[in-house]
């Protein structure tokens, strides 16, 4: 048992720190989400540069074969940066996806356009009427002749309004909500018959909805040609909970430095409000569920390991509640303990109030891991 | 002992229903239904309809175009106007200057303004906090200087809800620094007009311009201004702090928006799935409506006590537990909506921009997000709940 | 709408507030739980001279006629005083079951006896495979030429060890859990083939268990010759409930009072603890709970006028939810608050906490209620 | 970064449960299973197996008998002791004043002290807190004058736990009333034969003697008694009240507790029905899983530094954050054993008396509201929570 970063992982952690004290200014990120697209072309160039983009790819494929400790500690800096490119979305997932079931080909074809920044993915899965449930996809893929033709439509794709392609889940066979008869098929944002609408999200990044119109692909376009991509989706979104989990830890962590920071220089009735004991023991509370969900984080990032898919989903589950729970109250007290100020655009603390409540409601909220790790007879002590 | 309303009781909130019924747009029910903010437009409209039936000022003596109505029947009226839902005065004339005119004012500012508060022909904004002086009132700078027959006044106020619209404030300024803090203030009416004042707007995290700062560069204010006598003017704003009892809790609002909740909850979602069918939502959504209940309760009770002419003119420290408790409850409610609203919180809907498609999500989604974080405020604004519990601690429980 | 006592209500409230703070110090209401069968005998005929067992019993029976809010006022007084006597199982309960089935003759050959303090009854309904669902009663009684045999057994019979004789359910027909068939008995305590087991509750009170066989009753022991008692059952429990919360309402206050009176005089760091804002905080969300507490038991207690038994039952539920969470909160808080002390026999307050814990188990825990306000739909805002 | 037990530490946990399944008393490992106290005899018996062992004080230096096991083998056999469940050691000799003495003591008090807390042939208690001083220890008056050889002791200390069975207690005492409050403490070695001792019980609200007062009457305590130097006992306590970071969250307890309480709460109870089926119920039981799961990883987080030496020998902070949680979760625990024994946790059963009937509910049911009612302590006693907030507060975030 080992807590500790290895040599590469400091040096990891301390270069994107590094990056981030540098381009992450309050100022600086209201530029990017104002900037075309949602976010700076350039900085995720320098992501690129940093090798950011090709740390979870195979290093066979040109990817540096990181695992989910190193995306972790991305993860957490971005979530003290109140990053908003497209990393989750289009290099976690995206890298979940093609490990797991891109054929050579694909992957020699798809991954060093990714890990360079030339190529953006956005990840196309959920839709409309599926709720919480990943495997309720109603967007076929039919076979004809030599392609495939996609119908249906998927909602809230993160930041799909700026994507270059899609890895876009479809139904081969049975009804939505079978597990069974899934694929991911590699779309190309401009084929014919795909229309999108891009809209701007609460936390400051981008999201959009689908629109599949006979869209005509490729026999190729079937990622691994895997018409069971059930579990590789599971996994993805598995791995995409420990990445937003880490996030939600990093954003925290910056908005109790901020509270605490304010807390020193506020001054009412003549002297600093951290001076008063009940807003003391609440940033006290702040930091007891700010280690908590930290812990948490550490075992969900541990548990993408772990091969047995229940065990691991247990696990996944617990993580998102309790970091649900401490997002929720991190959250609302720093905006509190900032008082007025909190509540405005012009605080930075708002912000990350803003994108903890989101990240709450992302991957399935409280209740639903809640319910789905009481099905799986709750977290053994 | 009777906790039943009366027959007369029952048959005036019929009344009120019928009239709001016959007489509310419909533009404006439905866009308070769906959780968003009426227009000046939409309120000055509404006050008049009101005005002309003679309830727009439910409240005041009856000399002054007050209804004389009971504090029961006054909460029956709320009641029903925030079940309509329909707008809600603006408090800052009717429930806020209003009453210092006529308590303090002279009768050349009586007759002056207050008919067209009860109109809404003057719009009234709030210059009270400050940027240094937020808990803490009483230690606000803003300088009045008197000079001849004006004050030059220097400073600035912020936290000015819809100051945007208003061609009136009432403010607090300092008149003596040589003073304890308390002790040097003054209650001043300043036309919004008036050279050297500039209003910048502060927008909030819900993306919505509700509030702003306002700047006094020399302004010159006519001593007929001051309200009551100069220095005094700390006894007045306490009175008007003290005054919002019957509606600090906003219990109203959080009843409109519990039954708007079990409805929404009931309606199958995109995915076919009902909120309300969740164990975990529907016991969070009746613990709420019974703690909604238990200070509905707790309100009636301080209700009954002002209409026996219990406490009266004092402020009431129970007020602190309804302004506690209400705001926890404004709060919960949001919270359950963004619970039954689920991953179509994430699209952004600028208000401030016309709409030109539909919603992402279901129509009434876009506006669930933005209210709930606007919500943060109620536990912070007119008091924080931490200055609340101060209050209870000091003068309920003596410590 | 008004919360105002009048005259009778004011004096009644003076009269038991005066006897209560006569003769329920803390040493006085030790030494009554040491005394045979867990109460001073001699109190329960003063309370007799006072009118306070007659107040529920109609007036042409012998009593004084009280509705509710009268008995609220006596429990509430009861629970600032911890007191132990059986007023809610002797006297509620027991002439709820009277007014609404017993007919002249019993009434007439029960009342006085009871309003004078000569006859204790208890209530033995409760059976030890029912739960918390109230028809669940297997005991049963078959008429036998001119009497009724019963067989069974009743748990958790408040104050049934000194009870002279108890009204005890059991079922004339159908099977246990059915609401048809059921009820209530006239049964002397030393009638043969009854036997109890009598033991002290965790609350210094007292309960037994009760078995009977082949226990032999004239034909008129059945209350009001009634055979379908289950809706007078239920307003039963209502009422006890309803009751119940009051005795919180007096509890939790008193508990409040003891600490803050505790905070003002311990010192610690040279000061009075009271001095400490997160201590004032916490006394001040106590007030708060209690406030909610005690709106809620006025609630409670007007509805059990009210016709509509759903509707009743609903507001019972949410009374006893609201109580049970506040009973918790005030109860753990005022030991906290109280430190070391608070968790010893000599302070009081731990008293307080104990019965309070207590309360929140008795007719039905929050959960319970929860469920049953959830089945009926919820209360309406 | 890897949270998975290595080979060797999995060989050592199956080793260690092995061991405590063969030598465990069964009468023992079923008082503990359902909640009650050990016995003095059932302490000294398991104490002295372990002894036999190699195993009773674990923690301690190697040169003193401990086991030179890391920071997370330590972990693992304190988690297997609880699951057991087997009896703790009495930690007021093992963890207190045997750390102490090694570390502070001179060779004498190693030579006849040590030996004698390893076999349990010294029952140990803890002479700290006084009447006048709970949470503010420092202010303590228990006064030691020396003369010649001797202190002369008079005082009273209190909430000294098993001080019943105690044959020696270690004190805290003022040597120089004059030094500032911290300055003028020593740390004082007491027999509790000693003449002008009495000791009076406390009985706790569950109806238990866990606790005593210990009057000092004139009490002669020999100079070689004393540990390190006169009016340096402040530094000794905190050395003492820093050392018990390993077992402050007390998780292997919780999670001995959880894992009975899944299996009650799936037994049908009396009337046929599961708690687990209660959604309610299951929920509660498996936030309370989570946030144990939590804590057990920033426990091993905590660990993980010790081991690497980091924060060596300074009160690490994190201890607060554990201390709170920890004893939240053990009072969420009891919390939960109320929710499944429900109504039957009203029969009381004086735990002082013998027992001649069976227990009125399930087995079980009688020792849950004493439990329950104990476990208050948790959050009051070794500083109340409040008072680890303000360290938090303090230390770690500066305020």
């Amino acid at each position: 048992m080992d807590f500790d970063l290895n040599d590469e992982q400091r040096l990891l952690k301390d270069s994107i720190d590094r990056l981030m004290a540098d381009r992450y200014g309050f100022e600086q990120r209201q530029g990017y989400i104002r900037a075309e697209g949602g976010y700076d072309r350039a900085l995720w160039l320098e992501y690129a540069g940093l090798g950011l983009l090709a740390l979870p790819f195979r290093e066979e494929d040109g990817g540096i074969g990181g695992g989910p400790e190193e995306v972790m500690l991305v993860m957490e800096a971005f979530g003290r940066a109140l990053a908003v490119e497209p990393y989750l979305a289009g290099v976690v997932m995206v890298s979940s996806l093609i490990n797991a079931l891109a054929d050579e080909a694909q992957r020699a074809a798809l991954v060093p356009a990714i890990v360079a920044g030339e190529t953006r993915f956005a990840i196309a899965h959920a839709e409309r009427a599926a709720g919480n449930r990943s495997a309720h996809v109603a967007t076929t893929a039919r076979a004809t002749g030599e392609s495939w033709i996609l119908d249906g439509a998927k909602t809230l794709v993160l930041h799909g309004g700026s994507a270059d392609a899609f890895l876009l889940t479809a139904r081969l066979s049975g009804k939505a909500g079978e597990d069974a008869g899934l694929g991911v098929f590699i779309v190309p944002a401009d084929v014919p018959g795909l229309s999108r609408r891009d809209y701007p999200t609460q936390d400051g990044m981008r999201a959009a909805e689908l629109t599949l119109d006979g869209v005509a692909l490729d026999a190729d376009a079937l990622l691994g040609d895997n018409r069971d991509a059930f579990s590789a989706l599971a996994r993805m979104q598995d791995e995409a909970i420990a990445a937003l989990c880490a996030e939600a830890v990093g954003a925290m962590e910056k908005a109790l430095e901020l509270t605490v920071d304010y807390l020193k220089v506020r001054k009412q009735f003549g002297r600093p409000i951290g001076d008063f004991q009940v807003l003391q023991h609440r940033a006290a509370e702040m930091l007891i569920e700010l280690e908590q969900a930290r812990s948490m984080a550490i075992y969900a990032t541990m548990m993408t390991r772990e091969p047995d898919s229940v065990a691991r989903s247990r696990a996944i589950s617990a993580a998102k509640v309790q970091i649900g729970k401490a997002a929720r109250f991190v959250g609302q007290q720093a905006v509190q303990l900032h008082g007025g100020i909190g509540v405005t655009m012009e605080a930075a603390v708002g912000h990350y109030f803003k994108r903890l409540t989101m990240i709450e409601k992302a991957f399935g909220d409280t209740d639903h891991h809640m319910t789905r790790l009481a099905e799986a007879g709750g977290l053994a002590a | 002992m009777d906790l039943h309303f009366t027959d007369e009781e029952n048959a005036f909130r019929a009344e009120v229903r019928a009239f709001i019924d016959a007489n509310l747009p419909a533009r404006t029910r439905q866009k308070l239904m769906e959780g968003r903010k009426p227009s000046r437009d939409d309120l000055v409209e509404w006050t008049r309809t009101l005005h002309a039936k003679g309830w727009s000022t439910p409240r005041w003596p009856v000399e002054y175009g007050g209804t004389g109505w009971s504090p029961i029947k006054q909460y029956i009226f709320l009641e029903e106007v925030l079940a309509a839902p329909a707008p809600e005065f603006l408090s800052f004339g009717v429930s806020m200057v209003g009453p210092v005119i006529y308590t303090f004012g002279n009768e050349a500012q009586k007759q002056r303004f207050l008919p067209r508060i009860a109109n809404l022909d003057d719009w009234w904004c709030q210059g009270f906090s400050e940027p240094g002086a937020g808990s803490d009132l009483a230690s606000l700078t803003t300088r009045a200087v008197r000079a001849g027959e004006h004050y030059t006044v220097n400073g600035q106020k912020t936290w000015t809800t819809l100051g945007q619209y208003a061609n009136w404030i009432f403010c607090l300024v300092r008149t003596n620094p040589e003073a304890k803090k308390q002790e040097g203030i003054s209650f001043l009416l300043i036309d919004m007009k008036t050279p050297g004042i500039t209003v910048r707007p502060i927008i909030t995290v819900d993306g919505a311009h509700e509030v702003n700062e306002v700047f006094f560069d020399d302004v010159k204010v006519p001593v007929e201004n001051l309200v009551g006598e100069e220095n005094k003017g700390w006894d007045y704003a306490k009175f008007l702090l003290s005054n919002e009892r019957i509606g600090i809790a906003r219990i109203g609002v959080s009843k409109a928006r519990l039954r708007r909740l079990r409805e929404l909850a009931s309606l199958p979602g995109l995915d076919g799935t009902c909120a309300i069918d969740r164990p975990r939502f529907r016991d969070r959504l009746i613990e709420t409506e019974i703690a909604l209940k238990a200070l509905e309760i707790t309100q009636l009770r301080v209700l009954s006590d002002e209409a026996k002419g219990l406490n009266k003119g004092k402020p009431n420290p129970a007020s602190s537990v309804l302004k506690i408790r209400g705001s926890e409850l404004q709060q919960a409610t949001t919270e359950l909506l963004m619970d039954v609203v689920g991953a179509y919180a994430l699209p952004f809907a600028d208000p401030h921009e016309a709409r030109n498609e539909p919603p992402v999500g279901p129509q009434w989604a876009d506006a669930v997000a933005p209210l709930y974080f606007n919500m943060r405020k109620v536990s912070i604004y007119g008091g924080s709940n931490e200055i609340q519990k101060n209050i209870i601690a000091k003068a309920i429980l003596g410590l």
